[in-house]
């Protein structure tokens, strides 16, 4: 068994069937749900921990579900992007499943309805281990019919987590999430049809060997394209995401903004990085000038909002800008603005879960999270108030976090290959991110003293883990040869 | 060696390290805080001093970290950076000091000093940084460490002061991001010992350059507060003493001034600046901006404000010094770096002092505080006297320096910038001298805190003006002596540039 | 000055280091508290390394100190050696004067402080042998003098030392400005450098003004009627006596003689403002009606001459060494003569009685008559090393100034006999006469009288002064002002009005110096509220501004919008990637 | 052209998908809107079929496969949709309540 596990790439399953296992423990385990959900989440990090480790040292590979070949049988395929957004999800998906444990033992600590928090938690372990698999299974899916179902297994795990809360206005935050993610899904569908009856085949990169222009082929990259965009949730189809990422619970936001945005976006670029010497750039232009608009839009938002979750949802609707603006980019330098825009993503996630968990935790112990209230925070939570600054300096894209790698990245190729205009909405969007940020920032970091809410009510867990979050997109800053190399590793 | 590699980051850690502790620790643990402090500030002059010897030495110290491919986090201590260390590290040590003695009682003092020292650890930073990612990366960091202290009094005006730093700050900051990025597309990697890399590129791209520069120069401008790029420096007075002191003399404004001077001489080359015909505007620039931080300073009844203006005038002779570009004139603005960083800090020391011991923050209420505060009153005379460039103060000898050079340049009217902004040093800080010594006190003090002993006031306020003032008095005294500062710049221009 | 003594060269280093150490060292031991009683006694001993630097040591004595300042050199040469002779016995006359005079000032340790520091300063500004060290004592004294100046602390002595502060700033910067510009064009800054260096004319204006103000040459002499009056006795001594030198000084040291100079216009100017400062100086004297104010403005007359004097240097500066002799004897005859009359004045203010004004009145005359030139006295001695001097000038020069000489010594006698007549209508009621304050001006008188006579330069004077000639154009003046003077009581015994011209004369063309405001600049402003209250204005609009986003973002959640969308993509995006 | 039945089948799942899609932007009722979903994917599906199809000689498995693979997971998405839509109808019935109380009140 062991032999087998070293020499084939059965690696590859390890990483989807852990946390479905974890997920079904913990389902039957109702009484303790918990513990097997954290054991999974640990789990499962070791094993894409694992997984990145043979793809540095042994390359990539592809695997066959039960050795059934395609095209009927699944089959798993792992290259550096894939192993990279694993392994992404495996830190945050850990930090985010540590935070979760302390996060629900505080609410069932502190107020009276501690029947109901503990079904929320005994719904929420198994939905988000669910969650982790299907993600998982997405990176490493090799055909594009997988893709679509661990799209909709994606969707519908994340629609019953953004239920979880019991707020009216999650339901129909969660309700309009369903509806939207189903339009998108089935719209990716359809295009999948397509290209299969043109193609005969559901193999993503034989597909992109062998692709042409013929309408049947533009009409299922136009119905990819815009349903993947609807999931994605870039402008103008961010109207759902702040609503249910702001109304979700702590750790719920946290994967949604983090993770599953950059699942379906992967899968957009997994088509477009294929697709695009073939479309020329007008379609890229028009790609970068939604993310530009989107960057702009979000940002504006962001500072309008009253409430800090909501204005971190609002910034993610403006990070997503970015992940696609890098198209123009890449048709002069694929390579370099395939690892800017995976860097940016690592980075975002990392710190976008951050900002959501310390949001969180602040919500937690205040009881609300209206920003103009918030004043003095710092002295109750340091380390929370502290992630939350440093995720927001990745953000803004300032130096020592990946942020300011990433951007850094975005800012020499626009700059060698002269897209002005490019620059100058990075570079807007780096400002934008510094003015919604200082304006959260400067009240959670007020040294103003003001009576919040007396004694500590959450749990230690929570903030180191928000703390560490926070840590590991500041230490991306400093790994970018690893990362690089990494993401370079071909399928 | 394997210690000489280590040595840099061993520096930086020196501050970063009980920094980090610090944040830590409860407010109740005063002493710990302390002696952190104090065992951090120490250790880090040790090795600074370590570091200048094996300089003088002729030992190189550089420590290279990849970030990414082609990019590379270089630190490296030229005589340059060692001077600038030096000054930092010294003035560093003082101001804890000071600032144990005048947050005595005042709430977040982990907080605050946690970011003092992540302060100094960037400025640090700055100073040894051995190309341009590594000034841009901690030139960022500056804004970010310092804007908790810029508004760690908390109060509406504390906000106001912090946002438009940040305002200022980042929008520089980006400005400067832009222009590295743009620089590194065009030449590769800038390294900062490697002067001649952009005078290939002059022929062809000339006008690309001079855009980078300006870029450049804007982003460092903000924090050197050059002249459209003031308005923050005299808001951030608000902060406390301390940190008006760390701001004004040892950290944010002098790193813009020290980026000028990498700028110029280390990324552009003065020849290739020369050709590209970028001194001149930065010398008039600098000249503007000497001759309206002193016209402002006037009007100020503020004593912090009137200072802070006074810093808006006094950088930009660095500037000033090495936009002329002749050796004296760089000899001039760097030495500068150095003197008005020790004037300037004795000045908010001593404004701190009268503000924290009696209550009086207007010059106009100053009237008699000379015998209320002898010994602060003259160290305060000290500086302002170098301040306004009268020998054997510090001040002078940049001055004369400046000129001298200005004239070998053929830049004549520099000479009548220095007079009038002597002029107008004098017309902003004598009144302020006559109305503490030879003016009666006017009723009570506002708060008065009473004497310790037969102190004035708690002896660790006392304590640093008052040595700082005697050094910006001894390196003028001794300026030809081979210890001094001015020694040390001479030694720099003539190894460093070959001038 | 022939030494009797002679000392090793160790020696007579250190003795040079302790010229300016000494004072500075003890203006030290003032500031502490425990040290002060032993500071005060020993004051005036300070000035005794002074003087045993000028009688004792070789003339061309250098100390190197390479590590002072910019690096620099201290030593006595000739010139130096006239004037810290007169230096050294001023300042320590004065401080023992002074000791007395402050006895009951409860802030007599603060301006013994002052004293000190300008003592040490003016020492060695006289021992400086390089531009920087000259520049550094020059204004480091300059400032120091403001301490005495404003001593008393009352409104007058507050709006004088306004005045002084502002011109000595003005010079401050002349002087770096000139400096600055000669240094540039200099190897290195030895003195001897510069004096063999060619002439630049914006440096040598700069210099020149910026010297003027010090030495109170017209129009820069503004701040010497107002200050001298206010500051207590021993200050105004050495104000006038001494401080005012040192812009002499710094002429001597740093006008560059040459035959470019004297074809240059330099010289006339000078002459011409030496003239014109000796006669408008006695005019506006003649108007005052304090005693210290007469005697500022007759040492504005004075150095007139001496200014004159530096002129017919520059004329033929084949007669520069003469010239250099006849202004250090000049300046040491005339700074005696007017410390002993600063003192008398104080003397007199201070102690006097009815029953000695007979002899104290005696005590004023000596110098009043020195300074007229009265046959015999340091002042016959100092005109007639003068007289020598513009006798041997080309032909205009000598004739004319041959005719000014006596008319000047007219004129100074005119103002003197004024003044004694203040002084004998001004006596208190006081009879105890404190031999502290007596002794040291009797001293001082016997300079006045007697030193001159020891002068390598007598021979000269001794063999013509007992000419019937010389001994008449001596005397005349004296005796015709004296007439004057005696007539014009007579006739109109109450005096010009002193509202006619106030002391500062030129100052009040353009300010009054009686203001009442303290701020240098008129107004301050407290707060600066413009600009911020604009930018919440701004903060204003960009609020309505976000409203109106609001809306538009919760048009953008509707359903059909959202649809309109998804279509207008589709088929935007079939079209560019079909690329029609 | 000729139409085949194949085309017809096809053009009719891309119709029905229109028609969903028209259903789902213009319904403002959650139900229908959740049917109209379910249009979208029949008319999917009937696509799928129809491409499996082919040209009607060999029938290709996979896109069956896929179809089936597809109704599950469209029955659970209506599953979770129909769940979800009970809340929020019990939740505005809630409101309606709250509202009419508070006016009544009021």
């Amino acid at each position: 068994m062991i032999r087998l596990l070293l020499q084939g790439d059965c690696w590859l399953i390890l990483p989807v069937i852990l946390p479905l296992l974890g997920a079904l423990l913990s389902f039957l385990l109702k009484k303790q749900p918990r513990l097997p959900g954290v054991l999974g989440a640990l789990v499962t990090f070791f094993a894409s921990a694992a997984l990145a480790w043979k793809l540095v040292s042994h390359g990539g590979g592809r695997y066959y579900l039960g050795g059934w070949q395609p095209p009927l049988g699944i089959s798993l395929r792992a290259d550096g992007p894939a192993v990279l957004m694993v392994l992404m999800t495996a830190v945050t998906g850990l930090a985010v499943s540590v935070y979760a444990g302390g996060y629900f033992q505080s609410r069932i600590n502190k107020r009276g309805e501690e029947q109901r928090h503990l079904a929320q938690e005994r719904s929420f372990w198994p939905l988000w281990l669910l969650l982790w698999a299907a993600l998982n299974g997405m990176f490493l899916s090799a055909d594009i019919f997988n893709m679509y179902v661990t799209l909709e297994l994606v969707a519908l795990s994340s629609v019953g987590l953004t239920a979880l809360s019991g707020k009216p206005a999650s339901q129909v935050a969660a309700m309009r999430y369903l509806l939207v993610s189903l339009l998108g899904s089935l719209s990716f569908l359809l295009g999948v049809a397509f290209l299969y009856k043109v193609h005969g085949s559901l193999d993503l990169l034989a597909i992109g060997a062998a692709l042409s222009l013929a309408p049947a082929v533009v009409m299922a990259m136009v119905l990819i394209s815009v349903g993947l965009m609807l999931k994605t949730a870039l402008f103008p189809f961010h109207f759902w995401l702040p609503p249910a990422h702001a109304n979700a619970l702590a750790p719920v936001s946290a994967i949604l903004s983090g993770l599953v945005i950059n699942g379906a976006w992967y899968l957009f670029f997994r088509f477009w990085q294929g697709v695009l010497p073939l479309v020329g750039e007008g379609a890229a232009t028009l790609l970068a000038v939604l993310g530009g608009v989107a960057i702009v839009w979000g940002a504006y938002q962001a500072f309008c909002q009253q409430r800090l979750k909501m204005l971190v949802a609002y910034s993610t609707v403006a990070q997503i800008g970015y992940l696609f603006i890098i198209f123009p980019l890449m048709e002069m330098g694929p390579e370099q603005g395939a690892a800017a825009v995976f860097y940016f993503v690592i980075s975002h996630s990392c710190a976008k879960a951050a900002m959501f968990l310390a949001a969180g935790t602040l919500f937690l112990q205040v009881g609300h999270d209206r920003i103009s209230d918030l004043d003095g925070v710092r002295q109750v939570l340091p380390k929370t108030t502290f992630a939350f600054a440093l995720g927001g300096l990745s953000l803004m894209g300032l130096p020592p976090t990946g942020g300011f790698i990433a951007k850094y990245m975005y800012l020499s190729q626009a700059v060698s290959q002269e897209r002005w205009w490019l620059v100058a909405v990075i570079v807007a969007g780096s400002c934008l991110a510094a003015v919604y940020i200082c304006r959260a920032v400067a009240h959670i970091l007020s040294p103003r003293l003001v009576a919040v809410a007396g004694p500590v009510v959450v749990a230690a867990s929570m903030e180191w883990s928000a703390l560490a979050l926070a840590l590991v997109a500041m230490l991306l800053g400093f790994v970018g040869p690893l990362v690089l190399h990494l993401i370079e590793v071909a399928g | 060696m394997i210690w000489h590699d280590w040595l840099l980051v061993m520096i930086l850690l020196s501050s970063l390290g009980p920094g980090l502790i610090i944040f830590s620790l409860a407010e109740s643990s005063r002493a710990s805080r302390t002696t952190l402090n104090i065992f951090g500030a120490v250790t880090k002059m040790v090795l600074v001093l370590v570091m200048i010897l094996g300089i003088y030495r002729g030992h190189s110290f550089a420590v290279h970290f990849t970030i990414l491919p082609g990019l590379e986090l270089v630190l490296r201590a030229d005589p340059l950076s060692a001077l600038f260390v030096t000054l930092s590290s010294i003035l560093w040590l003082f101001t804890t000091l000071y600032a144990i003695a005048y947050l005595e009682d005042s709430p977040n003092r982990s907080h605050f000093f946690g970011y003092f020292s992540l302060c100094v650890t960037v400025t640090i930073g700055i100073a040894l940084a051995g190309n341009l990612l590594t000034f841009l990366f901690f030139f960022e960091m500056l804004t970010l460490s310092t804007y908790p202290l810029v508004v760690h009094r908390g109060t509406a005006e504390a906000m106001a002061a912090g946002k438009v730093y940040l305002v200022y700050t980042l929008a520089g900051g980006i400005l400067l991001f832009i222009g590295v990025v743009w620089l590194h597309a065009m030449a590769g990697p800038v390294d900062f010992s490697r002067p001649g890399l952009l005078t290939p590129l002059v022929a062809g791209h000339g006008t690309t350059l001079k855009i980078i520069f300006y870029l450049l120069l804007a982003g460092v401008g903000v924090k050197a507060a050059l002249f459209p790029l003031h308005g923050w420096l005299p808001r951030a007075m608000v902060a406390p003493a301390p940190v008006s002191a760390l701001l004004h003399a040892v950290a944010v404004v002098k790193a813009g001034a020290f980026g000028i001077i990498r700028i110029v001489l280390d990324v552009y080359g003065l020849d290739t600046a020369r050709t590209l015909g970028l001194l001149l505007p930065l010398m008039l620039l600098s000249s503007i901006t000497i001759m309206y931080g002193s016209v402002r300073a006037l009007s100020q009844d503020n004593l912090k404000r009137r200072l802070a203006f006074s810093t808006v005038s006094q950088v930009s002779y660095i500037a000033l010094g090495i936009s002329i570009g002749s050796p004296l004139a760089i000899m001039g603005g760097m030495v500068h770096l150095v003197h008005q960083g020790l004037m300037k800090i004795t000045l908010f020391f001593c404004a701190g002092n009268i503000a924290e011991t009696l209550g009086i923050h207007d010059i106009s209420r100053m009237n008699g505080v000379g015998r209320r505060l002898p010994v602060t009153m003259a160290a305060f005379t000290l500086a302002a006297m170098g301040m306004i460039g009268l020998p054997p103060m510090a001040g002078f000898v940049s001055k004369w320096y400046l000129g001298l050079g200005a004239l070998a340049q053929g830049q004549g009217w520099i000479v009548w910038v220095l007079v009038l902004s002597s002029l107008l040093n004098g017309a902003y800080f004598l009144p302020i001298l006559y109305g503490a010594w030879f003016k009666e006190q006017e009723g009570e003090w506002p708060a008065d805190s009473g004497t310790v002993g037969s102190l004035e006031s708690h002896w660790m306020l006392i304590v640093p003006p008052v040595i700082t003032a005697v050094v910006s008095l001894l390196v003028g005294l001794l300026a030809n002596s081979s210890l001094s500062p001015l020694a040390w710049v001479r030694f720099i221009v003539r190894t460093g540039y070959g001038l | 000055m022939m030494s009797h003594i002679v000392l090793n060269e160790q020696l007579q280093l250190l003795l040079l280091s302790l010229v300016p150490g000494l004072p500075l060292v003890m203006s030290c031991a003032l500031l502490v508290k425990p040290l002060q009683g032993i500071g005060m006694r020993l004051a005036p001993w300070s000035a005794l390394p002074a003087l045993g630097a000028a009688l004792l040591l070789d003339p061309g004595i250098n100390l190197e100190v390479t590590w002072f300042f910019m690096g620099g050199r201290m030593g006595v040469d000739l010139l130096g050696q006239r004037f810290l002779l007169l230096a050294a016995l001023v300042w320590m006359l004065s401080a023992f004067f002074g000791r007395s005079y402050l006895r009951s000032d409860p802030r007599r340790t603060s301006f013994f402080f002052f004293y000190l520091i300008s003592m040490a300063f003016n020492f060695g500004l006289i021992l400086a042998q390089d531009m920087l060290g000259f520049y550094l004592f020059f204004g480091l004294m300059s400032f120091s003098a403001y301490g005495l100046i404003v001593h008393t602390q009352s409104r007058e002595a507050r709006q004088a030392g306004k005045i002084y502060i502002v011109l000595v700033m003005v010079g401050e910067v002349l002087l770096f400005s000139g400096m600055l510009l000669m240094a540039s064009r200099l190897p290195d800054l030895e003195l001897t450098t510069i004096a063999a260096t060619s002439p630049e004319c914006v440096s040598l204006i700069l210099l020149f003004l910026g010297f003027a103000i010090k030495a109170g040459a017209l129009p820069m002499h503004v701040w010497l009627p107002l200050a001298h009056p206010v500051a207590p006795v021993p200050a105004s001594a050495v104000l006038s006596g001494v401080m005012i030198k040192a812009g002499l000084l710094g002429w001597l040291r740093f006008l560059p003689v040459g035959p470019e100079m004297a074809q240059s216009g330099w010289g006339t100017i000078f002459v011409v403002m030496g003239i014109l400062a000796a006669f408008y100086g006695v005019l506006i004297g003649l108007m005052q009606q304090e005693a210290k104010t007469v005697l500022a403005y007759s040492s504005i007359s004075q150095m007139g001459i001496m200014t004159m004097l530096v002129g017919c240097g520059l004329l033929s500066p084949a007669f520069w060494p003469q010239v250099n002799n006849a202004v250090s004897i000049y300046a040491l005859h005339h700074g005696l003569a007017k410390a002993a009359l600063f003192l008398g004045v104080g003397l007199v203010v201070a102690e006097g009685g009815r029953r000695s004004v007979s002899w104290m009145m005696g005590l004023l005359l000596l110098p009043s008559l020195a300074l007229a030139g009265l046959p015999f006295s340091s002042g016959a001695i100092a005109k007639f090393t003068v007289k020598e001097v513009v006798h041997g000038l080309p032909m205009p020069w000598s004739e004319a100034l041959g005719l000014f000489m006596p008319l000047s010594a007219l004129a100074t006698m005119l103002l003197l006999c004024h003044f004694l007549k203040i002084v004998n209508g001004a006596f208190p009621r006081k009879t105890s006469i404190s031999t502290g304050m007596l002794r040291p001006l009797l001293v001082l008188l016997a300079a006045v009288g007697g030193l001159l006579w020891f002068w390598p330069q007598l021979p000269t004077y001794a063999e013509h002064g007992a000419d019937r000639d010389l001994l008449w154009q001596g005397l005349w003046p004296v005796l015709l002002g004296w007439g004057i003077m005696v007539v014009f009581w007579t006739w109109w015994p109450a005096g010009i009005k002193s509202s006619t011209v106030p002391a500062g004369d030129l100052l009040w063309l353009v300010y009054n110096p009686h203001d009442k405001r303290d701020g240098l600049f008129g107004k301050i402003d407290t707060q600066e509220g413009k600009g911020e209250k604009g930018i919440f204005r701004r903060i204003g609009m960009w609020m309505d501004v976000l409203e109106a986003g609001r809306g538009l973002e919760k048009k953008l959640m509707r359903w059909g919008v959202v649809g309109g969308c998804y279509l207008m993509l589709c088929l935007y995006l079939i079209f560019v990637i079909l690329k029609i | 052209m000729i139409f085949s039945p194949g085309h017809v089948y096809g053009l009719t799942g891309l119709l029905l998908f229109i028609v969903g899609l028209a259903g789902l932007i213009l319904c403002a009722q959650l139900l229908r809107k959740i049917l109209a979903v379910n249009i979208m994917a029949s008319g999917v599906f009937l696509f799928l079929v129809t491409i499996a199809h082919g040209n009607g000689v060999l029938i290709d498995p996979v896109p069956h496969a896929m179809v089936l693979t597809g109704i599950v997971v469209s029955v659970s998405s209506t599953a979770v949709a129909l769940a979800l839509a009970g809340r929020v109808q019990d939740m505005a019935h809630c409101r309606d309540l709250l509202k009419k109380k508070a006016r009544g009140e009021g």
